[in-house]
């Protein structure tokens, strides 16, 4: 098998709280290969955000690997890493707070262009400017307004060109729709689409719906309590989820079916317990309505079928 | 079966420095007892401000109704004092807000937050009484009776929102507004909370507004559905007409198209053209013409009228030229 | 059509925005035009009157003379106008003031800025120093440095600038925090933006506003700490005409000549209300929120 | 809880110890000499030795700090090189007056300030909150020293309602506990207007409003707790402005304070004084703080749990 573009080992990353160590990302072993979307859900505190900015080191790693291309980007020096950071990008999820509102549309789009001395002059940079606003579908016009201007859609619209500006990659999507309603959730999903089939990026696609996730990704992971409880390739997840878990999931999804009006549906109990010192063993097994003794120990990612893996001791023996 | 909620013809202008904003024009739906109806719409289009004129609580010396009717029971809410209005928000009809974060006093436990409402409504009922109302009604929203004396910041989002619901649904009102319920939390819990609304709507019989963005929660929860746009409502009707029937207006019909549907393969989605249109500059004739693909010289030029087909309306010429034909 | 239009025409950078509801806030222009009527009269002062005759220049004859067309403020107990007196303090205030607070901001952002940005140890050793000089009241801390070094301008100068620092160090270590961990500080740092472009491009501009509201109205509160010395004795030097030391000579003549005490008074009162307005506008035009 | 408390006290020591240290190397390192002081320009360098040697002065500087350090711990801070009394008492005699000026223009600013406030705020933009307002800016321009010159003027020397000076009684207090507290009236008249506008908008008073609740219940049961949380913030701030405005106002009115005694023991390089009323200032305004954040614990649940936490 050839080398993923992407594959983090093992990869852990802590917060100190005054009540103890917060386990946001703990062991998450993935991997992205070329023109692939990996789709990353869960639910609010289940570390996927700190799982997309430890693996662009935005977040330094407590412990574990981030390998881009075979190479380990968490043993990279400066330089390298300035190098590295050319090709993997990322797009945040507040249309609001992800842009510099004392710049306009034109200076946020350059701000990459020239951190990465990417343009000779100041005509080529022009022209970048222009391409890249056309290619995200900003009209000429707006170069010169500011971000508290434009409407939701817009805004993101300039945060996929200043992450496009260096010829990425590999991107990391941080929910980039959920702050959108949805016909312009609609119109950045079609975009994000098209720029992938253009120039064969690869994304990790992190987001809380998993309907926009089923539509975009072609692999997902689900994570709860920052590990990774299961890993498949979009319509197995979909056709035999196996964890308890994303089953809960998928069965609390509100699709749109009036048969189902009035009736009662299988709802998960009880909340996410915290992430702060977590006590050994399966994470859900607190909520979870199979929990037996077994579940009091380590569970880790099995391959229960072909490249589908899933941390549950009882699913992985159902399977097996 | 009488209406419990009609209005008719509500117009409602906000007054702002710069502009005058047309927030509402010309909405008219009715509810009947017992009956959910769901008022879909994305940000903008009016269903919050829809739900602060039923509760007479649209911001002062900005929000003005420049017209028309809201009967509660017959009566007209627009026309009551604000001594009545205060006797009828909270006990004939509650309202539940989006944001449970910040939905509750921190300073004040929440089994006092519940107990006000009671006391407010009931000033002549015992303490004793109170207290024990209190305790019933947390039951009811799955919150252990014994965590009323604990403050709004020790329990998490979810619980805050049954909190919410509590105090919403102490008096048992006859007409619930649900604003958002579920937008804030994390779908496992919206789930529960979705659950646990729709038993103790049955169990008291409450007729609810539900007003959200997810056309999914909507399905499988109203009897009726009104879309709403940029003010107005565009379509209304059963929720088998909307979800089932053939014939929408094409704004209804974009929503559709812009969800990715989990039943379903489809690469690409389609999505409605544009934006919303400014409030305070709304487009001449038709307010969706500028976005919609039918467009044609008559919606320019002339506002089209909601027009039913049984229990269907639909407010777009083209529906009306074929009802004609 | 008409919406895309629309939203095309309505180019405003953020800064000719905060201006544009600054300049729709009456109070606020009141104030701005009283500064620079006041900064005006300051500059042009020896066009108005003339120094050495008027203000310093001594006459007996025409002592505590009431105010009339020729003295508009009248005369003090040394026949000097008042008027003239109270144009020229103005320099001596403003200049103060302003040097002082210039020093302030500067030193007072610096330990912010470094305190916000890179936070733990260094945040805390700084912190505890600034919360040190916060628990004197700066009004005695600035009266007591006085006292110690010896009357002189520098070191009234030294006063103020110790006694606002901590102030500003807190503001502009607040309004770091608040704008380093934003997301579009974090899209900078994701194409490899160095620190410093960091800070002076993306943090910086984006924290000022709450310095500069500040700054305005410490001015105003710094021209009161510096009559308030003076008229303790222990500012600026007789026969220099500053505000408050004009009311520490006419103190004792405030039953027979009150208009001694009056008008230098309003000058104080006046500057400071417009730089109080001022900043008061500014912080309005910089977070809009509480407007209607 | 108490676990807090001695936290901040032990902080508020190590804080204290500090600033005792920087005034103590102020007052070394500044020029003048207490001895020359005290004996005036005239005096030879002999006596000025032998004095020195009287005071202590010849020690070195570290010997001296500790000696009057631990003195301090004990409650002994020295004698007054001027007056050779005892400091303690010399600060005792002073220090109600000071106090007394300042709990009593504290009290008047609050509770004109915070009511005035509240209603400017509930009727925004009507005539009442427009006057108040004006009138608060007018307080908060105007020098204290000013105002109190002129209500010396028209209420002690022309009405003569109040004595003009001195500390007599508590008539005398009157005068100068209204001028010391206008500055801070002002502040915290405007500080309750916005704070409490805030507040008004927020959504569980929108949640207030929609139990039915009455305007008279919402401002005193919702409203006005949660914006008496940043205003006692406020209130501990500002006694520190009136201890320090203090020092101008007791010299308008002649009333021999703390402040008073401090300047001319700086002047006269007379350093235990200087440095026994510098901790007795630094501890009532940490004591008034700390005294502020645990009212603010009591009226701020999610305040209280992070104190029991910490």
């Amino acid at each position: 098998m050839s080398t993923p573009l992407l594959e983090t080992r093992d990869l852990k990353k802590y917060f100190k709280t005054p009540a103890g160590m917060l386990h946001a990302v703990d062991g998450v072993s993935l991997t992205i290969g070329e023109g692939e979307t990996l789709g990353v859900v869960g639910e609010s505190g289940c570390g996927k955000s700190t799982l997309g900015r430890t693996v662009l080191r935005l977040l330094e790693p407590t412990a574990g690997q981030v390998l881009y291309r075979g190479e380990d980007i968490t043993t990279f020096d400066k330089r390298r890493m300035f190098a590295a950071r050319q090709e993997m990008q990322m797009i945040f999820q507040d249309p609001y707070a992800s842009l510099n509102p004392r710049l306009s549309v034109s200076e946020i789009i350059a701000e990459p262009l020239i951190v990465g001395k990417l343009c000779r002059n100041a005509h080529e940079m022009n022209e970048r400017i222009g391409g890249l606003m056309e290619t995200v579908g900003l009209a000429p016009r707006f170069a010169h307004s500011y971000p508290h201007e434009l409407d939701g859609g817009r805004r993101q619209r300039i945060g996929i060109a200043r992450a496009l500006a260096t010829n990425p990659r590999f991107i990391v999507c941080d929910e980039p729709v959920s702050a959108l309603d949805v016909s312009i959730q609609a119109q950045i999903l079609n975009l994000l689409m098209d720029l992938q089939e253009d120039k064969g990026l690869s994304y990790m696609f992190i987001t809380h719906d998993l309907s926009v996730v089923k539509h975009i990704s072609s692999h997902i992971a689900v994570m709860y309590l920052g590990q990774c409880v299961e890993y498949a390739g979009t319509k197995e997840l979909f056709a035999n989820p196996l964890h308890p878990y994303t089953r809960a999931l998928l069965a609390a999804i509100p699709v749109i079916d009036i048969t189902r009006r009035g009736k009662r549906i299988e709802t998960i109990q009880g909340e996410v317990t915290s992430p702060i010192e977590p006590a050994p063993g399966c994470r859900f097994a607190p909520r979870c309505a199979y929990a037996t003794e077994a579940c009091r120990q380590e569970q880790r990612l099995c391959q229960v079928s072909e490249g589908h893996w899933v941390a549950c001791c009882r699913a992985a023996g159902e399977e097996a | 079966m009488g209406n419990l909620l009609d209005i008719r013809h509500l117009t409602v202008v906000y007054h702002t420095e710069e502009d005058e904003v047309h927030a509402l024009s010309d909405v008219s739906f009715s509810l009947q007892k017992g009956e959910t109806l769901g008022l879909v719409g994305e940000t903008g289009a009016g269903k919050t401000t829809t739900a602060l004129a039923i509760m007479g609580l649209l911001p002062r010396r900005v929000g003005e109704v420049q017209s028309g009717e809201i009967l509660f029971e017959g009566r007209d809410l627009l026309r009551c004092s604000d001594a009545d209005m205060r006797a009828i928000r909270g006990a004939s009809i509650s309202m539940i807000f989006q944001d449970p974060m910040t939905s509750l006093n921190p300073t004040i436990r929440i089994g006092d937050q519940i107990a006000e409402s009671i006391r407010q409504h009931q000033p002549d009922m015992k303490r004793a009484d109170v207290e024990r109302r209190v305790d019933e009604i947390l039951e009811m929203v799955g919150i252990p009776a014994a965590r009323k004396r604990e403050y709004p910041h020790q329990f998490s989002g979810g619980m805050k929102q049954r909190v919410v619901i509590a105090i919403a649904l102490a008096l048992e009102p006859q007409l619930l507004i649900a604003d958002e319920p579920t937008t804030a939390l994390d779908v496992t819990i919206q789930a529960q909370v979705l659950q646990m609304m729709g038993d103790l709507q049955r169990q008291l019989g409450t007729s609810t507004i539900l007003i959200t963005h997810d056309l999914g929660v909507v399905s499988q929860t109203c009897d009726r559905v009104a879309v709403m746009y940029a003010g107005e409502i565009v379509e209304v009707g059963t929720a088998e007409d909307i979800f089932l029937g053939k014939t929408h207006h094409p704004y209804t019909t974009g929503l559709f198209g812009s969800l990715p549907d989990l039943n379903r393969e489809t690469r690409r989605l389609s999505p409605i053209d544009g934006l919303m249109p400014d409030p305070a500059d709304l487009p001449k004739g038709c307010r969706f013409n500028p976005r919609c693909p039918h467009c044609t010289a008559l919606c320019r030029e002339c506002e089209p009228e909601l027009t039913a087909r049984g229990s269907h309306a639909i407010r777009c010429h083209l529906m009306g030229k074929e009802e004609r034909a | 059509m008409s919406v895309k239009e629309n939203s095309a025409i309505r180019k405003r950078s953020q800064l000719s925005l905060i201006w544009h509801r600054l300049r729709r806030n009456r109070l606020a222009m009141l104030g701005l035009a009283l500064m620079s009527a006041i900064l005006l009269l300051a500059v042009f002062a020896d066009v108005i009157a003339d120094y050495d005759t008027k203000v310093v220049g001594m006459n007996m004859a025409e002592r505590l003379q009431t105010p009339s067309a020729k003295h508009w403020f009248g005369t003090d107990g040394y026949g000097r106008d008042v008027f003239a007196r109270i144009i020229h303090g103005s320099r001596l205030s403003l200049s103060l003031s302003i040097i002082s607070m210039l020093i302030a901001v500067a030193v007072g952002s610096m330990i912010g800025a470094i305190s916000g940005y890179f936070g733990g140890r260094v945040d805390d050793v700084l912190m505890r120093l600034m919360d040190m000089l916060l628990a004197i009241p700066p009004m005695l801390m600035s009266i007591s440095i006085v006292a110690a070094l010896g009357r002189s301008m520098a070191n009234l100068m030294l006063a103020l600038a110790l006694a606002y620092m901590p102030v500003f160090a807190r503001v502009i270590r607040s309004s770091i925090l608040s704008v380093k961990d934003q997301e579009f500080v974090e899209a900078a740092r994701a194409c490899g933006t160095s620190d410093a472009r960091i800070i002076l491009r993306h943090i910086i501009p984006n924290a000022v506003g709450p310095i500069i509201v500040q700054a305005t109205l410490a001015m105003g509160s710094s021209i009161l700490t510096i009559s308030s010395l003076s008229f303790m004795g222990m500012g600026i030097q007789p026969p220099q005409p500053e505000w408050g030391t004009m009311l520490y000579e006419g103190r004792d003549l405030i039953r027979t000549s009150p208009y001694l005490v009056i008008f230098p008074g309003a000058a104080i009162a006046v500057s400071v209300l417009s730089l109080n307005l001022l900043g008061d506008g500014l912080r309005d035009a910089l977070d809009p929120r509480l407007k209607n | 809880m108490a676990k807090y408390v001695l936290k901040r006290l032990a902080m508020m020591i190590l804080v204290v110890l500090g600033i005792s240290f920087i005034v103590f190397l102020i007052m070394n390192l500044t020029p003048g000499n207490a001895a020359q002081m005290i004996l005036g320009q005239s005096a030879n360098p002999e006596q000025v030795a032998k004095l020195e040697a009287e005071l202590g002065l010849d020690q070195p500087f570290f010997t001296r700090y500790f000696n009057f350090i631990l003195g301090a711990l004990r409650g002994d801070f020295g004698q007054s090189y001027q007056t050779r009394l005892p400091v303690f008492d010399e600060i005792l005699a002073r220090f109600p007056t000071t106090l007394c000026l300042a709990t009593l223009a504290m009290m008047l600013a609050t509770l004109v300030g915070v009511p005035v406030g509240v209603i400017s705020a509930i009727r925004q933009y009507s005539i009442v909150d427009n006057v108040s307002m004006v009138t608060a800016m007018l307080f908060a321009s105007l020098p204290s020293f000013v105002m109190g010159l002129l209500l010396q003027l028209s209420f002690a020397l022309n009405l003569k309602w109040f004595p003009a000076t001195g500390a007599d009684s508590l008539r005398s207090f009157v005068l100068p506990a209204i001028t010391l507290s206008a500055g801070t009236m002002a502040t915290l008249t405007r500080m309750t207007r916005s704070t409490m506008l805030e507040v008004i908008r927020a959504d569980y008073v929108r949640t207030a409003r929609a139990k039915g609740v009455g305007e008279r219940q919402i401002v005193l049961r919702h409203c006005l707790r949660n914006a008496l949380l940043p205003i006692v913030t406020v209130i501990g701030v500002d006694f520190g402005t009136v201890l320090g405005g203090s020092v101008v106002i007791e010299s308008v009115f002649a009333l021999g304070g703390l402040g008073t005694l401090l300047i001319t023991s700086i002047r006269m390089k007379d350093t235990p004084v200087v440095m026994a009323a510098v901790m007795f200032i630094t501890v009532t305004y940490s004591l008034v703080n700390l005294a502020v954040d645990l009212i603010y614990a009591f009226i701020d649940p999610r305040v209280k749990s992070q104190y029991t936490k910490g």
